[in-house]
Parts: structure tokens; C-alpha cells; sequence
């Protein structure tokens, strides 16, 4: 019999249907965009998909009322539990006015909310986790309780500011938590070419901080370890770095063929450990999921994506002339 | 002579020059088995095989130490940088490692290596997959930066490049990889850097510009000269250091000057080009120096609309060249 | 009303705003307990304690790029790099980040920061502790970039760049650090960014320049006096983006403009005060727009001989705006 | 008794003299060039002072007409090793047309002599490490068999490049020897603002390298480190990574003023641990160095210096415009 691993942790059964749902969510957003895009509707889609789990039970063991976040472009399981909506990752993908995170002006991916403390982010890769370490010194410098969560791919842990960023957090023992999201694959270069070490989380050391590798396709897992990274961020003790490991469902985005670099093996191992139904099949074990209460989660949520996507496709493009507004503050325009 | 495009033109500069020199490879972010994000290094691998097609860790500051690393010791590395926004992370490699490694050891050393990168707008890519980056290197002697505008300059430039003694930025416009097609000859050629060449012969206004404007310049020429304007127009194709003899001829030839860039107007390539013609032809001139650039906004958006807005476009140039020529 | 050195100046401005807004901090390499390489800190890590006057590890990147995090958060950092030579591996954090927080996030998010860097040369400081960064970063739109001359001009366009909402780079020259002294009130004044100064009326011609280069044009502009030629003197003090119109009346003013920049010539920041003249205020001129700047090569050399070659100094600014009058 | 460490390394009595020799002269050089900085003679001094154990030990471990190096600011002892003269020195002191280095370009300690595969050095640190990565990658690809030895402090192991050019080594398992003389100071931030590890070669194991840390007042084991590091290099077993601990004996340049971030004790233990007198010491004991040879080499050193600096001070400078030369090959220049 399947054993009940979230009670222990504090997890109530509403909570691990809430997180399904959020990861389902996350999957059918990202499923719907893919289908938007290949319709021609929409430019350019990047995906959540295989890394949901790592995405959400991480998401879960923050704080979504007073935390700061600084997720990477795949984390749409991130931003939804952090009060982004359907709504607003359409009309992100639709680049509309109404998009929250930039009005239209950025891709899909480059979140950014600060309602929901969402920080802004960019395409070049890594630069968040400097960000991240700084919102965190501002969190220990004005005395407050909030952590900083912030995640990247295990490619870009290559980049200078995972070093610099990692390494300053460690100094500072500044509560901070770094989440790598190790999905075997920088676009089409395979872990081995990035990285010469067994996991990410061996970095750690070099920081001063504690490092760990857990199964990305385990919401429970990673929810347990970033509740402990948390709890020890808000005790004072300093930065962690995780790592989740997982796959990339899709093609790296909307722009690649992974077929060109990715076998058949490979991406069928994949499938077969989708966090999604693993999940489902555990809660369902458990009795806290049925199929019933699963298939009306579904249709809830297809008639939210339907709803969202109507009204991100009807919904007005700035205007033009919006693109020489926001260089510098209001005031200074005239 | 057979029909290329214009990044059909740049695989096949490195692919000869690969089969020419053992020394030359290749480093860069998915230039290996994908053959690039564009494709620029396709079949690249398959030929020379992975130890002269690197896939490099995602790094682009070690992509271009590594580089010059490899230059220095007498290799001849061409780095990919996936986009040219992705640059910035190297910015310290480039500026104050390759562009002074000659100048700094009196000689001793030298650093032959060219970085390419994708560059321009007008593809639906976004503040990070549209910038004009040249503006942040054109200031740093000992630094070369070409900007090929055909098939026929890509491949003659980046052969030239390759074969440099010193360090070569290559900026490519990506929509102009399969826009643009042109007749590219077989034989080797090459190209001497720091020649900006005329593309077309004309008499009323002078268009100087690079890249995709060359395009839209040659069209909006093609159209106004149907309503009596003829237009000369000056290709930078090396936008530095300069070639301030040909633009000083361009500019003297007409009296009227127009500028074109697709980067923000503010501390443009294109500043540079008014103050040497406001140095050095001043009183040769019938009409200020006129520049036509994107707006001082941070980047492109993504929005067709705001997108459209910031973009140059053959539009946009003909109705500058109009004015010009009303002037 | 004291008489102060323009670092005193600088570091008045710093604990001014620290005892004001207790957002303000301080972080950077030796900026604590030594108070800075240059002194420019000094006495603040003993008034304000080592959590507002942080000595960070040596990493430029995470310098800017924690800056940027705590003041997308709401604090105002002022982040020092050492020598401006060493901001280049930050340029990433600069560019692609701090200049472009507001615009992408289509200003929900704004980055009030402040970095401090001491540029410039004739200190002995060789290649790499001697250069002109200012034209790297002045084509990029999000960043304001500020460079006073005085005392008195430092103070207020520092305190002003603290409050400013947006990143603001601050480069100080290095040499006028103690060299150069003025009085300096001691009320809490700004001087709005953005705006270019006149440093002396005058009437034959005029010169725009800034930093250390107001001195030596001020300097000379005594000496030509008394052979009766009257120099109109423009300190830009904002040298991005410009102010154009105070660019314009200037050149208007006397028809006969000498731009001077310490910087290599091609691609500074007079390049593009050189266009916006030859765009707006052709006509008015008598003579070609002239520009004193370094050489063309990577930097200035260690050797005093080569040193001095490349220096602008009160002589060559003299020369130059001689041979300008008499045009 | 103190025990013979070196016989069983491989190094003659004759070997370990020189190392001495080397380590002495590297000494007695930067010493003048202090007395010559604080006389007005020369602008500039950056020290080797407590250094020369970690960098001729490690020096002599390579092998000196073949392996190429790209030496940090204070490696004076590891240039001497691989052919930069007392009077090439000099001239970098003094800035002369003939200095080899730069011909005067350069302030001092900026190495560079391509005959000696000295790889010329900026002042941005750690650059220099994705450089010799670079010089390794080609001796790779060339199939030769040397080794490329690069050095920096343990504060510009934060930079960004440090982190890049590891992990680029790592990958490709490169002949590249990473070496960090950890003084403890980076100008006046002390080790643990620097870093939250224990050691720098904490760092190895997040490259996939192996890591060591040594004590750098002891030239012996640094030698016997880095020949390790350098068999397996040539072994085509990849990188390593080294630690060096040492003490700064100065001041961190001759702008600089110790006494304002340094305590006395800090200082008197430094000096305790004084690398040339441990090393006489053992070699005294050993009966391989004596007095009398002790100040023979002493006079002759002085010797050298004096003659060296003689011709340095006389040496002309370039001319001025020898300022615009060299910016471009030479054929491009007309
Ligand atoms: C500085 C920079 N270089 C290159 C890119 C192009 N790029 C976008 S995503 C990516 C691969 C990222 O791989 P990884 O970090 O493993 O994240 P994943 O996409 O696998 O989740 C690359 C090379 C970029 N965005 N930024
Ligand atoms: C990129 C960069 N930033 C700052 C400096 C200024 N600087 C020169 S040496 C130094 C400290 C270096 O400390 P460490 O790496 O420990 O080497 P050490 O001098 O102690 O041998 C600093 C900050 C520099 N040269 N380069
Ligand atoms: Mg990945
Ligand atoms: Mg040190």
C-alpha cells in the first residue's frame, strides 16, 4: 500500500489536491499554449512541462503572502501559486496590454508581478539569483521574516552570477533559497557538457551552504526540503541550494525540434516519469483524489483556459506609441 | 555562382575555412549537434566532428576567455554568442582582454579570434532577442566590428574575419538569415575589413547606413527614384573603426545625408558617422545631418504594435529620404 | 559656505543621504573598514556600521546585481566598483538588467540605484586604472549617466542620483579627487539631472566638455583672454542621455564649437554631441565641429612619455581652441 | 632531526638550493622596488612577499621549457622560474621602452614574455583563468603535452570568470592546473568576508576536479601538489584545483596601508611565518645550505639587483608616440 509521506510534513489532504490542481493547471496552461502557437495565434511558447512537481511543491512551502520570488522562465507552477492567473499567463502569451508582467513587452516566461512579489525578470539567463541574494539582504537589513526563492536551470548554474550570487548569499547568510531545476538538457546540450560534477547541489559547499538533490518529480519531496531551506532562511541560518531533477517534456521552446538531439529512449523515460501522473496516482491510492473529483478538476480547468484564452485573444495590443512610455519615472517624461 | 542565403553564406565561410586552416573551430552554446539555435553551424559537427565544433557550457564570459585563451596561443577560434544580447556577460572578456591583449604586451601576444552573434529586430523576439548591440563595442580600439548586409559581403567579411590577426566582432542580422539572398562565388574570396562600399551610385542624397537598412535604403531608392531622387547609398559594412575617407566621399557627393540605423538613435554607430562628416565635410553640405533610428526606449517589445513602432522599415526610410531630398 | 575637495564633496553627499533616508547603503570592495581605495567612503562604515557600509567580495557582477535586488525592493543602494575598468564584468547586471527593470515590467517594478566609479587618467593608473568607461554605457536608455566637475556639482547631482527613481551611473574623476576644490554650501541642495551647466559665458567660441576637461578649458580660456578670445564653456555634467537643447544654444551661441573628452576619439560621447549639432543647429555654424580627444588606442599607457601623449591637458585644450578662434 | 622532505619528491639538494635561490631573489627584488617606490623612483609596487614558498615550489613542479603559465600580479617567484630576468623586471619597474612585458604600457606585476609562455595579464582579476583554460583546450586539440598553470588570489575566486573557467575545464577534462594563493586578505576584506567555505578547494568538487588545500609557506609541499596536479594533467586526466595558504607580508600594494584593517597580531604572525626563513631552516638543518653560502647567495643577489636596477633607471622610456603603435597588426597600420 502506498504510504502517506505529506501528513508528516504538515500537508493536509486539501493542501496535496490543491497542489494537483495547481500542477494540472500549470500543464494545461502550458499544453494550450502550445497548441495556440501552432495555430499561429501565438510567437513563442516555453514550457512548464515535466517540472511541475519540483515548481509547485516548492511553491507550496513558501510563504505566498509575504515571500519574494524570483522564478525563471519554465516556473509557470510557481507564479500561479503565487497568485498569477490564468488570465494573466493569456494575456502574457497574447502580449496584450493587460499583461501584469510587462504589459506586452516581453515573451511569455519573463514573469513579473509585484502585488504578488513577483520580481521582474529577464532572458539572459541567471542574472535573477544576484537579484534574488539582494532582496534578501534588504529582508535581513530591515529586520523582516520574508524569504527570497529564486531558480534557474542547471545550465545556467554555469553562468558567473550563480557564482557571485551564491557566494555573496553565503557570506551574508542571507535567507535565501536557490533552486536549481535540473532537467538534463540547456536547449540541446546534455548535462554531462555542461557540468563536469555528479549533482548541481555540489556547489553548495563552496558556498557555505548545505546542498541537496531531490527527485523533481515528487511535489512532496521538494515541498520538504524547501520547507526546511525556508524555515532555516527565516531562523537566520543562511542560504541553501536545491536541486530538482526531472525532464523536459517539450522541446526546449516553440523555436526547437529536440528530435534533432534527444532519442527516443530518452524522451519516452521521460514520459514514463511524468510528474503529473505520478502524483495523481499517488493521491489517488491514498483516496484523496478520484476520478470523478479529477475529471471535474479537469473540465474546471479547461473552462478557466477557455475563458482566459477568449479573453486574452479579444483583449486590445498597447498602442503603439506605448513603446516610448517607462524608459524613467513618469515625472521625468513631461 | 549560386544563389545563397545570407546565413547559407556565413556556414559555408566557416565550413571553407575550417577545410582550409586546422587551426580555426568553433565554440559556442548548441553549435554542435543542433548546429545552432539558427542553424549557422549546420553540418558543421558532422565534418569537423565535436572537437572542432564545441559545445560549450552556458557561459558566455568563458566562451569568450576560453576563446581568447586558444587565440593567443595560435588557434583560431569563431565563438558563437546565441544572440547578440547575450553578449553582455562577455563584455569584460572583450573590451578589456581581446581588444587589448595586442596593445598591452607591445606586441608580444596576439588574439585572433572572431565572435559572432545574431543581432536586429523585426522578429517578434522581445527586448532580449532584438538588440542592436554595436554602440557598447564601438568605442574600444583594438576591436574590429563588421556587419555584412549580402551573401555576398557575409561570406567574403567572415573569411577576412577569420584570417584577422585580431579580434573580429561579426554581427548578424537574423532576419535577414533567410530574408536576404544574393549571388555568392565559390571560389575563395575575401573581403578587407574596414571598407564601407557603395551599393548604389546616385546623386541627390547620400543614405549611410548597415545591415537591414541597406535593404530598405535599396528599395525606398528603388521607388523615389521613380519620382526623380536619385540615391546614393554607402554600406559601412565595418562599423569600427570606421572607413572615414568613403564616408566623407558619400557625403560630399550629394550634400545631403541621411543616416540610417536600426539601434537606438542616442550614442549610435551613427553619431559617429555625423561627427566625422561634421568634422571633415562640413561645409560641403546643403542640409543638416539627418538620423533615422529606433526610439531612446531600453529595447524592442514584443507586441506586433510597439514592435512595429520601434522597427525601421523600407516605410520609414522612404519617407526619410523624401524629406531629405525635399530639403 | 566650506571650501571642499571634490571627493570630500562626494563623500558629504553620501552621508548626507545615509542620515536621511536610512534606505540609503553602501556596498562595494574595501568600502568599509578602509573606506574606500580613494577615501571616498571614509568614515561612514564608523558612523553608519558594517551592515549600511558593506565590504562585499570581489565580484562586480553580484555588486550591481545585489544592488539591483535591493533597490527593485525599495532600498537605495549606491554600489562603488573600485575603478570604473572593473565594471565591465558588471555590464550584464547594468545593461540587461538595472537600465531595463522599469521598461520590461511596464513600470511596475523601477530600480533605484546608484553606482559610484572612479574613471579617468594622468595618475599613473596604466591601462587599467585610467580609463574612460562612460561611452560603453552611453547608448543605452534606462540609465542616466552622471559626470561632475566641481565640488559643488558633485554634492548635488550625487544627492539628487540617490533620490533619483532610476539607475543612475556616477563616474568621478580620479584625478580631480583632491586636485580640484570648491566651496560647497552646507544645506541640503540637488541639481537636477539632466542638465548641462555653463561654466563661463563667452562669445568667439564655444566648448562642451565635462569632468576634469571643464578645468582645463576654464584654464585656457583665462590664457586666450588676454589675446581677446572669448570662450563660451558648457559642462555637460549629464552626458546621458544629453541635454540637447543646452547643446544646441551653445553651439549657437558662437558657431564655432571644440568638443573635448578625455575618451578615444571615435565613438565617445562628443560623437554624438558632434550629430546632434550637425542635426539641429547645422546652419549656425562657422566651422567644422572639432574634437580633442585621446588617440584611438586601447588605453593609456603606464610610461610617463606615453601617458602624457595621450592626457589631454591644459595645453592641448589651449592649442586647440586657438587654432578653433582662428578658423 | 629534521627530515629530508624532498629526496623522496625527486628534488637533488642542488634543486631545492635553487628553489631557494629563486625564492630569495624574488624576495630581495621586491624589496627594492619598495625602497625605489617609497625613494620617488618608481610609481608603483605590488609584493610577492610571503608568496615565493607557494609560487617557486609550484613553479619548479612544471616544467619550465615547455608548460605555459598565466601568473597573477604577485608571482614574481614564478616568473623567475620560467626565464624573466632581474633586469626585465626592472625595466617593468621603472616602465622602459625594453621592458618585455609590456614596454612600459604596463604598471609592474601585469607578466607577459610569449618566448617564456608567459601569458600576457591584465588588472581585471581572474580573467586569466578562462585563458589558460583556453591555452589548455588548444593543447588539447593539438594533442600536445604540456600543462597550463594559472594562479590568482582566494577573493578573485569569487569572480564570476573563476567559476566558468573551472566548470569549462572540468567538462573537458583540460590539462589546466588552477592554483590559489589564499593570503587571507583582498586588499583589506578579510578571508571570511570573502568566502563562507572553509577552504577555496571547497570549490573543486562543484567542477568535478580534485582539490586540495597546502600550506603555502612550504614550498616542498606545494611542489609535490602541483606535480601531482600537473602527472595527472598530462595524463589527460583533467584539471585541479590547489589552495596555497599563505600570509601577505605587505601592505596590499605600495597604495595601499595595512595598518588601518591589520592588527599587530595578524601582522606578527605573518611574519612568523615567514616562507624564506622556514625554508633556509630546513635546508640549514639539512646541512644543505650554510651560512656562508647563505650570504654568498645573498651578495650575489644584491649583485644583480644593483646592476639590474642601474640599467633599469638609464634605460630610456618609449617615446610618446610609440603610444599609437600596436593597436592592430602592424601590416593594417600603414
Ligand atoms: C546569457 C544567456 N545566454 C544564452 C541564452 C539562450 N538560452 C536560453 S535558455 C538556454 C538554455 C538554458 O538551459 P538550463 O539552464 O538548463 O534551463 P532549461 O531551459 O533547461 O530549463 C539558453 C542557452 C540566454 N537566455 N541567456
Ligand atoms: C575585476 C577587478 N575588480 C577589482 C580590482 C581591484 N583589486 C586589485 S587586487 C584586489 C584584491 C585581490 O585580492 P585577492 O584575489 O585575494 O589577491 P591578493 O591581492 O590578496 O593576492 C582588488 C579588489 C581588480 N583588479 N579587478
Ligand atoms: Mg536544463
Ligand atoms: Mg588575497
Amino acid at each position: 500500500m502506498t504510504e502517506n509521506r505529506h501528513a508528516a510534513l504538515g500537508l493536509s489532504d486539501e493542501k496535496v489536491l490543491e497542489m494537483y490542481r495547481t500542477m494540472l493547471l500549470a500543464r494545461r496552461i502550458d499544453e494550450r499554449m502550445w497548441l495556440l502557437n501552432r495555430a499561429g495565434k501565438i510567437p513563442f511558447v516555453i514550457s512548464c512541462q515535466g517540472q511541475e512537481a519540483a515548481q509547485v511543491g516548492a511553491a507550496y512551502a513558501l510563504d505566498n503572502e509575504k515571500d519574494y520570488i524570483a522564478p525563471y522562465y519554465r516556473d509557470m507552477g510557481v507564479v500561479l501559486r503565487f497568485g498569477m492567473t490564468t488570465q494573466e499567463l493569456m494575456l502574457s502569451a497574447f502580449a496584450k496590454a493587460e499583461d501584469p508582467n510587462s504589459g506586452g513587452r516581453q515573451m511569455p516566461g519573463h514573469f513579473g508581478q509585484k502585488k504578488n512579489r513577483i520580481i521582474t525578470g529577464s532572458s539572459p539567463v541567471t542574472t535573477q539569483v544576484p537579484h534574488a541574494v539582494g532582496v534578501a539582504l534588504a529582508s535581513k537589513m530591515q529586520k523582516k521574516d520574508f524569504v527570497t526563492f529564486v531558480t534557474l536551470g542547471e545550465g545556467s548554474s554555469n553562468q558567473g552570477d550563480f557564482h557571485e550570487g551564491a557566494n555573496f548569499a553565503g557570506v551574508h547568510k542571507l535567507p535565501v533559497i536557490i533552486m536549481v531545476e535540473n532537467n538534463r538538457y540547456a536547449i540541446s546540450v546534455p548535462l554531462k557538457k555542461q557540468l563536469a560534477c555528479e549533482n548541481v547541489s555540489d556547489r553548495a559547499k563552496g558556498y557555505g551552504m548545505p546542498g541537496v538533490t531531490v527527485d523533481g518529480n515528487d511535489p512532496i519531496e521538494v515541498y520538504k526540503v524547501v520547507k526546511e531551506a525556508a524555515d532555516r532562511a527565516r531562523e537566520g541560518k543562511g542560504p541553501s541550494l536545491i536541486e530538482t531533477v526531472c525532464y523536459r517534456l517539450t522541446a526546449h521552446s516553440s523555436d526547437d525540434d529536440q528530435r534533432q538531439y534527444r532519442t527516443e529512449e530518452d524522451l519516452a523515460e521521460g514520459k514514463a516519469h511524468d510528474p503529473i501522473m505520478r502524483f495523481s496516482n499517488y493521491l489517488k491510492e491514498l483516496n484523496i483524489l478520484t476520478s470523478e473529483l479529477e475529471e471535474k478538476m479537469q473540465n474546471d480547468i479547461m473552462a478557466e483556459i477557455d475563458e482566459a484564452t477568449e479573453y486574452a485573444e479579444q483583449a486590445p495590443y498597447a498602442a503603439p506609441e506605448h513603446a516610448l512610455k517607462y524608459v524613467y519615472a513618469e515625472q521625468e517624461e513631461v | 555562382m549560386a544563389v545563397l542565403s545570407y546565413i547559407d553564406a556565413i556556414t559555408l565561410a566557416m565550413k571553407e575555412e575550417m577545410e582550409r586552416d586546422e587551426r580555426v573551430f568553433i565554440l559556442g552554446e548548441d553549435v554542435g549537434r543542433k548546429g545552432g539555435v539558427f542553424k549557422a553551424t549546420n553540418g558543421l559537427y558532422e565534418q569537423f566532428g565535436e572537437d572542432r565544433v564545441i559545445d560549450t557550457p552556458l557561459a558566455e564570459s568563458a566562451i569568450a576567455g576560453v576563446g581568447i585563451g586558444a587565440a593567443m596561443y595560435g588557434l583560431r577560434p569563431i565563438a558563437e554568442m546565441q544572440f547578440a544580447d547575450f553578449i553582455m556577460p562577455a563584455v569584460n572578456q572583450i573590451v578589456s582582454e581581446a581588444a587589448k591583449v595586442r596593445y598591452r604586451s607591445n606586441n608580444d601576444w596576439n588574439c585572433p579570434m572572431v565572435i559572432r552573434a545574431p543581432f536586429g529586430g523585426g522578429v517578434h523576439g522581445a527586448l532580449y532577442h532584438s538588440q542592436s548591440v554595436e554602440a557598447v563595442f564601438a568605442n574600444q580600439p583594438g576591436l574590429k566590428i563588421v556587419i555584412p548586409s549580402t551573401p555576398y559581403d557575409a561570406k567574403g567579411l567572415l573569411k577576412a574575419a577569420i584570417r584577422d590577426d585580431d579580434p573580429v566582432l561579426f554581427f548578424e542580422h537574423k532576419r535577414a538569415y533567410r530574408l536576404i539572398k544574393g549571388e555568392v562565388p565559390d571560389d575563395d574570396y575575401t573581403i578587407e575589413i574596414g571598407k564601407a562600399d557603395v551599393k548604389r551610385e546616385g546623386d541627390d542624397i547620400t543614405v549611410i547606413t548597415y545591415g537591414l537598412g541597406v535593404h530598405f535604403a535599396l528599395q525606398a531608392a528603388e521607388r523615389i527614384e521613380k519620382d526623380g531622387i536619385s540615391a546614393h547609398i554607402l554600406d559601412l559594412r565595418t562599423i569600427y573603426p570606421l572607413d572615414q575617407e568613403a564616408i566623407i566621399e558619400a557625403a560630399k557627393k550629394t550634400g545631403k545625408v541621411l543616416l540610417i540605423t536600426e539601434d537606438t538613435k542616442e550614442g549610435s554607430v551613427m553619431s559617429e558617422v555625423a561627427a566625422i562628416i561634421a568634422e571633415y565635410a562640413l561645409f560641403d553640405l546643403d542640409a543638416p545631418i539627418k538620423r533615422l533610428a529606433g526610439p531612446d526606449v531600453p529595447a524592442m517589445p514584443y507586441a506586433p504594435t510597439m514592435e512595429k513602432f520601434f522597427m525601421i522599415s523600407p516605410e520609414k526610410v522612404e519617407q526619410a529620404m523624401r524629406e531629405l531630398a525635399a530639403f
